[in-house]
């Protein structure tokens, strides 16, 4: 049997591209109207500062804005509350213009205040935890942010730090409604989820008019907000934005085909149920490309003593095995990535091979070292490495007669990666090895990943942006997520000493050409070495309804990245 | 007395069809290796969601020949969908008692004879495929090992916790009642679906699928042992006043003893009526573990994690036959529930006449 | 009365400690915490998380930390969720209203329905149409809640008559108190059916039995030698005492359904309990999780309580003065 | 009211079979036998009140010029408390454990009569009262596990004698008592039989109570009627065996 051809899909994305020209030509921008969406989870907090993960920036996104912004289509930074900045010889220093007349969303006029109050008083503040100060600490060193005028804000920086424009779209938030909260020293609980809709105040395009615990926040369009369109219109055009809470995805596709929502984000398998349906629900089904993010197996490579019990963290026996370069390399061939695509995808599914996703723009690197699936290839690398089967059990063992048997995880609840975790396991079982497979509860993983270190082989996805910068964390060998061994004092090996060079370099150069050229050397070094090996991406699918105008659905940010300029067809 | 009831147990049609549906499927549990055509982890990517195999007995002329399937092709349509095709050229003749996956024959005897089969690179799917192309029938009668061993396992477990316990409680009486009483009540008292899932974190990460196994069973016996005890404790209280409990005093044996030989044995019909009702407990608690991902483990097959594959619109519409597994929930559980009802109506002193 | 009311309660509360406790060094001594999630973003420094574990005093020793929560619980502070960063009573607040409309509503239609089937099922016992109704309930109760509330769902996106899932429609807030009334009972359709259909299985099998008992019983014979209607006879002869052993399964509901009901919730879009501690226990947000097991721990006894108190008003038989 | 020719089976097994016996006005008449011989299953079905699967195969019960077994159901239920009232031998069974003494006697009057609830209340009173309870108001409003033995039993009495009913039929009436509260119960029939003119069928199995009380004894035994006459001359001169084995029990 051959395998499926990838063509339909390819017509399918010139297809959607077709779409994406032909509606907004005809279209009038016209005001009014809402839009319902879903989301699977209710908002943790509306304070963008404290918020620890993605369903609250769904909301607060909306909300707040940040000096910057990234295009979500060409992917450059462009200017939000800044109007234009400027930045020194030296590259240390930025100043921002902010936009003049920008008002908060209950009248307050916009200024620097709030914007040295974000940073000083918030992100900065010892009694606050926020996941915002990692981004603006380098190397343990603040920045320094004064006020210069009413609309002029200084950012001194310790370093040179090349993703500053990118990271500079972090949310400003009103001084005037929280300087009280924070000299009380009540930060870490203000703006939570009973604080009434009208105290929650922001520049964005649309402010909260309501939420209903577990059912429900409405948005509405905030008239203040200072951004126009291209032909002069006040934007947004939209009244309002509905999310539904909805955790079951299976009834949100329901609610999709029943009319009572805009839009669904699909998985491929569920392509053929939507797909059928769309002249009859008048909506479009659109492939923005591959997700961001990653999905991939690491074996732990850790050499580290466990100083409580002086045992090692690994098995000396198994750590062999899990260093050994050819022992990865097996594995990597045994990823059977076109079936994963057809069978859990239908097909609408990437084969990952880099750090980078496809869609990352710039920084991706498509030449680097690519790992087809065939077993016999793996076996005969096995084999050559000494790992074969002496007495005849069926199973695979090392040179010193130890048979390769090793745990293998993943955390459940995400079907998909279970699935994947399975179909490797299968593969790896009839190269030989014998693999314990065990789906464990995400914090119980990831307890193991970070402070018992106790675990052989784990499939694990993370999520990614387009600045390679951001997953420092991950790849410097010091990182508390650089997952096969974590927090060295000094690289165990060559290459992670290589990397760590890139990463600290690259954060430095501020010519993005001459980033790629190291970045891309990075994404080499992880294909030849597979610390991490890679397995498939999904496409991002939506399903929207027609009626909507100025859609430009992006893998990046999503159908909606632009929700101020969308409006409806009349 | 005994034969009485029996035979009144066997006017109950529903009851014996019942009874004897339960032993087929148990029995077909326990030579599932035998029965099924593969093993629980044989897998066959291409076959991706294959449906059922059409068995023929009639070639393309018509004629009636010996049973056979076809090989399949899967395509996709515009709008994704599989499609299955025959080939033409490709026929496997369905045999009896062919070679197959290694196993052991009750655990002891290895042999790889499988009732029935077709030659490999053909596939016989009596009921279908999972997504990754392994029999569900195979499955099917794997998983009825497990979760069906779920349910004994875990009775015969907290019913010997609830009987002692109760029985302790019952026979002192006292303080000694009265602190685990307590105690019950507590058990009762946490919300059982929660607690088994804050227990189910109690579980060691780096157990296998089998220790997983029993640790699940352990951990639903912990938590449904305190209701019966506190029934059984009711029983013994009023048990103890009576004759022969005097009587195995003055004789002088210990007070385990009494309770174990002489008390616990008048629960008996209540506690044969409580396992039967019990069970289907078991089985079902195991299901919404396996809904949440915490069940048994891939590759393992339980009634469980294969109804959790199920679950979902694009499933039932696309492949419905992945929803066998729910059907055999359904059906053991009503069996049990026939068959305990039926033993109630004929143990149980207060209902029959 | 009162006073058993009282010593009742009274011994309950060791009971709720020893949970409370229990539960606290079952959510802490297991492997994983709240934070460990947070590990695995690459934006969020372990430096950040330490802050995040002052701030809950995640670093003090186990039982000084139980001893806070246990002073705080007499000022009814029930701690700070970590999920939501707001007081646990807050978060548990408005869902448990929900938790107990969609309760009320599936008691209101299990009992509804079990009974007078029971009863019918009793009077025309071993008729064709108790042999129906019987084997209904035998397939109403091996039917897994959830997988019910999605074969529901489906149809109703196919006819299209009630809502699929949640609780209010868009309009809810402009409704007078007519509309919200039927907007609610139309929300709690679903769910509501779903969660009653093996009770009702159970329940009219436990009904019918307890009626069949009854009518067996020699004051029938009597009321039926006085020239009593049949409908006397049964109705109030029979039922009352038929029912009166139900009541004591009805305080087990009464508890039960506040928390039992998670994988229905979150299939059914229902804003309640059930969902809202699956991902408290999941994720060991641990004061929500203590704050929702005690109170489905008091709530059963609350519930127990009434069914007793209720019991002996309606069982002249039954006192608990001693 | 005659009986005649009554047969009744349960699973096609005749537990009463081809019984007739004709019970005079104002006459009390004793039904005897030993448990099982199908004496109280006669009584019952007199008021067609068998339990299901018992089932009366053929015979008739002449009352009043009716045949009891053929009449239809509403007629039926005026005959009965109205016309013929029972007595049961546990009265502590046959009371409704959830229900007042007194609700359970003006239920009587409020089945076959149209009393108010001032006048239910004071008949039921004064029945209370006849039957020899000294404290109406408060046994009216008791529970009947409230109640003694003999209360419960005389209570029972006077829900049976409520509207005057032409013949009770008593199960065992004194069985459950103990002898000296059997002599007053027994009194208390022959009393209440002089002043309502009712006629009495007593079903027992105690020779001794139908030697003082019975003015015709019918002996069953399997379910057949194996000798009956006048008390006096069945008990002195008793013809069949299992009289003579009954009578020895006695004394």
């Amino acid at each position: 049997m051959a395998p499926t051809p990838l063509t339909p899909k390819v017509l399918l994305v010139a297809l959607a591209f077709l779409f994406f020209f032909l509606t907004p030509a005809h279209a009038k921008p016209s005001y009014g109207g809402s839009i319902v969406l879903t989301s699977t989870s209710d908002p943790k907090s509306f304070n963008d500062i404290t918020a620890k993960e993605t369903s609250t920036r769904e909301v607060t996104s909306h909300i707040f804005e940040g000096l910057t912004t990234m295009n979500a289509v060409t992917l450059q930074v462009e200017p939000a509350l800044a109007e234009r900045w400027e930045v020194s010889e030296d590259g240390h220093t930025w100043t921002f213009y902010l936009r003049p007349g920008v008002k908060w969303n209950d009248g307050e006029p916009f200024t620097a205040d709030d914007v040295v109050f974000t940073f000083n008083d918030l992100i900065y503040n010892d009694d606050i935890a926020s996941s915002s100060r990692d981004i603006f600490t380098i190397e343990d060193k603040t920045f320094k942010v004064e006020k210069v005028d009413d609309l002029t804000v200084r950012f001194t920086l310790p370093v040179k730090f090349a993703p500053f424009l990118r990271a500079m779209s972090q949310a400003i938030l009103p001084k005037h409604k929280l300087a009280k909260a924070v000299a009380e020293k009540k930060f870490n609980f203000t703006w939570g989820l009973d604080t009434p809709p009208s105290e929650i105040v922001g520049t964005g395009a649309f402010k909260l008019s309501s939420y209903r615990p577990g059912e429900r926040f409405v948005l509405v369009r905030n008239p203040l907000y200072w951004k126009r369109s291209k032909e002069g219109d006040a934007l947004p055009y939209l009244d309002r934005i509905v999310y539904l809470i909805v955790q079951n995805l299976d009834t949100a596709m329901l609610k999709f085909l029943d009319g009572e929502v805009d839009y669904i984000g699909l998985r491929g398998m569920e392509y053929p149920l939507i797909k059928p349906n769309e002249r009859k629900g008048n909506f479009t089904v659109y492939d923005a490309g591959p997700d961001f993010g990653s999905s991939f197996v690491v074996f732990n490579q850790n050499t580290g003593v466990n100083p409580k019990t002086q045992k090692p963290f690994v098995d000396p026996v198994k750590s062999k095995w899990f260093l050994d370069i050819n022992f990865r390399r097996a594995v990597a061939h045994a990823i059977d990535k076109n079936k994963m695509m057809e069978i859990l995808m239908n097909g609408f599914g990437y084969p990952q091979d880099s750090d980078m996703s496809k869609s990352a723009g710039v920084f991706y690197n498509p030449n680097v070292e690519k790992y087809d699936y065939d077993l016999l290839k793996a076996k005969k690398i096995l084999a050559d490495a000494g790992y074969i089967d002496r007495n005849g059990d069926g199973w695979i063992e090392d040179p010193e007669e130890h048979t390769v048997e090793f745990n293998f995880s993943t955390n459940s609840g995400n079907n998909e990666r279970v699935q994947i975790a399975s179909i490797i396991r299968h593969d790896l079982q009839s190269l030989g090895m014998k693999v314990n497979f065990l789906s464990l509860e995400f914090n119980t993983l990831v307890t193991k990943l970070n402070s018992t270190f106790d675990w052989d082989a784990i499939v694990l996805g993370l999520t990614g942006g387009i600045e390679p910068h951001f997953g420092k964390n991950v790849w410097h060998s010091t990182g508390g997520l650089h997952m096969w061994y974590p927090m060295q004092k000094t690289p165990a090996t060559d290459w992670e000493k290589r990397i760590d060079e890139i990463f600290i370099q690259g954060v430095q150069e501020l010519d993005e050409n001459k980033r790629k050229v190291l970045y891309d050397e990075f994404q080499v070094i992880v294909s030849q070495q597979l610390p991490l090996i890679y397995t498939v991406l999904n496409s991002d699918l939506y399903a929207i309804r027609n009626r909507f105008g100025n859609l430009k659905p992006t893998s990046y940010a999503g159908p909606f990245h632009n929700m101020e300029e969308i409006y409806i067809n009349k | 007395m005994k034969n009485r009831a029996w035979s009144q147990f066997c006017e109950n049609r529903w009851a014996v069809a019942g009874l004897i549906i339960l032993g087929i499927i148990h029995a077909a549990a326990l030579f599932a290796d035998f029965l099924a055509p593969y093993s629980f982890s044989n897998e066959e990517r291409t076959y991706s969601y294959a449906p059922p195999s059409k068995i023929h007995f009639r070639d393309e002329q018509g004629s009636l020949v010996p049973p056979f399937v076809y090989g399949a092709e899967i395509k996709f349509d515009e709008y994704r969908r599989r499609i299955y095709q025959d080939k033409a050229d490709e026929k496997y003749p369905l045999s009896f008692f062919v070679q197959g996956d290694k196993y052991k024959i009750l655990g002891l005897v290895p042999t790889t004879i499988h009732l029935f089969g077709v030659k490999e690179p053909g596939r016989i799917y009596l009921w279908g495929a999972d997504s990754r192309g392994r029999d569900l029938f195979s499955r099917l009668l794997h998983g009825a090992r497990i979760s069906l061993s779920i349910g004994i396992l875990g009775v015969a477990i907290s019913f010997s916790i609830g009987l002692l316990v109760g029985g302790i409680a019952g026979y002192y009486g006292g303080k000694t009642d009265d602190i685990i009483m307590r105690i019950c009540e507590m058990f009762m008292m946490f919300p059982g679906f929660y607690l088994l899932l804050a227990l189910r974190a109690v579980v060691p990460p780096n157990f296998n699928s089998i220790q997983v196994y029993l640790a699940i069973v352990v951990i639903l016996s912990f938590i449904g042992w305190a209701s019966l005890a506190r029934v059984i404790r009711g029983m013994c209280l009023s048990l103890r006043e009576r004759e022969f409990v005097l009587a195995a005093k003055t004789m002088g044996l210990s007070d385990l003893r009494i309770i174990i030989r002489h008390i616990l044995p008048h629960t008996l019909s209540y506690s044969l009526i409580a396992v039967m009702l019990s069970i289907p407990g078991y089985i079902l608690a195991e299901s919404s573990l396996s809904l949440i991902g915490l069940g048994i483990q891939d590759p393992y097959a339980s009634w469980g994690n294969l109804l959790a594959e199920a679950m979902g619109i694009v499933q039932i519409k696309f492949a419905p036959w992945i929803l066998l597994p729910g059907f055999f929930i359904f059906i053991t559980v009503m069996c049990f529930n026939v068959v305990g009802d039926a033993l109630r109506d004929v143990l149980d002193p207060k209902t029959s006449q | 009365m009162l006073r058993y009311i009282l010593r009742r309660l009274l011994t309950i509360l060791p009971i709720l400690l020893v949970m409370s406790l229990l539960t606290f060094i079952l959510m802490q001594k297991t492997s994983g915490s709240f934070y460990d999630t947070l590990k695995l973003n690459p934006q969020i420094s372990p430096e950040t998380i330490e802050r995040y574990i002052k701030l809950y005093q995640l670093d003090k020793p186990l039982l000084v930390q139980y001893f806070s929560w246990l002073t705080n619980l007499f000022h009814f502070e029930f701690g700070y969720s970590f999920f939501y960063n707001i007081p646990v009573a807050d978060v548990i607040g408005g869902r448990l209203w929900n938790t107990f409309v969609l309760s009320l509503a599936s008691l209101i239609l299990t009992w509804g329905v079990a009974i007078p089937l029971g009863i019918y099922a009793a009077l025309h016992r071993n008729k064709i149409t108790d042999r129906l109704i019987q084997f209904t309930s035998y397939i109403a109760l091996a039917s897994p809640t959830f997988f019910v509330a999605m074969l529901l769902l489906y149809f109703a996106s196919q006819s299209g008559i009630l809502p699929l899932g949640g609780m209010h429609s868009a309009n809810y807030d402009g409704m007078n108190i007519i509309e919200k009334f039927f907007d609610v009972l139309r929300h709690v359709a679903i769910p509501a059916t779903a969660l009653s259909i093996s009770s009702i299985g159970a329940l009219q099998r436990i009904m019918r039995g307890n009626m069949l008992e009854v009518l067996g019983q020699q004051y029938i014979l009597t009321a039926r030698a006085k020239g009593l209607p049949e409908n006397r006879v049964i109705y109030s002869h029979a039922l009352r005492n038929a029912i009166n052993p139900l009541v004591t399964i009805l305080g087990y509901e009464f508890a039960g359904l506040l928390s039992g009901a998670a994988l229905l919730e979150i299939i059914c879009s229902w804003p309640g309990l059930g969902a809202l501690m699956l991902t408290a226990v999941q994720s060991k947000d641990i004061y929500l999780v203590m704050a929702s097991f005690l109170l489905s721990g008091f709530l059963l006894i609350i519930g127990n309580l009434l069914a007793d108190v209720l019991l002996a008003r309606l069982d002249p038989r039954i006192r608990y003065e001693k | 009211m005659q009986i005649k020719n009554l047969a009744v089976s349960v699973n096609s097994k005749k537990i009463v079979d081809d019984v007739s016996l004709t019970v005079e006005e104002r006459s009390i008449f004793a039904l005897v036998g030993g448990s099982g011989s199908g004496k109280s299953t006669t009584g019952l079905a007199v008021l067609r009140l068998l339990a299901p699967g018992l089932e009366i195969k053929s015979g008739e019960a002449i009352f009043g010029g009716r045949d009891l077994l053929k009449i239809g159901a509403e007629e039926l239920r005026q005959v009965r408390g109205k016309e013929i009232a029972m007595v049961f031998q546990e009265p502590l069974y046959a009371f409704n454990p959830v229900l007042t003494v007194g609700q359970q006697i003006e239920e009587v009057f409020t089945a076959h009569t149209d009393f108010l609830g001032e006048k239910r209340l004071e008949e039921t009173l004064r029945l209370l009262d006849i039957v020899g309870i000294k404290d109406p108001l408060r046994v009216h409003k008791s529970y009947p596990h409230q109640l003694s033995g003999g209360m419960r039993q005389r209570a029972m009495i006077a829900q049976a004698v409520a509207l005057k009913p032409r013949l009770i039929i008593a199960d065992e009436p004194t069985s459950s008592l103990d002898v000296t509260l059997q002599a007053r119960v027994m009194e208390l029939f022959l009393k209440l039989r002089d002043e309502f003119d009712l006629s009495v069928l007593l079903i027992t199995h105690d020779l001794g109570v139908v030697q003082h009380m019975a003015d015709h004894v019918a002996v069953m035994n399997n379910g057949k009627i194996v000798e009956s006459g006048s008390s006096g001359e069945v008990l002195k001169n008793p013809k069949h065996q299992y009289t003579r084995e009954l009578l020895s029990y006695v004394s």
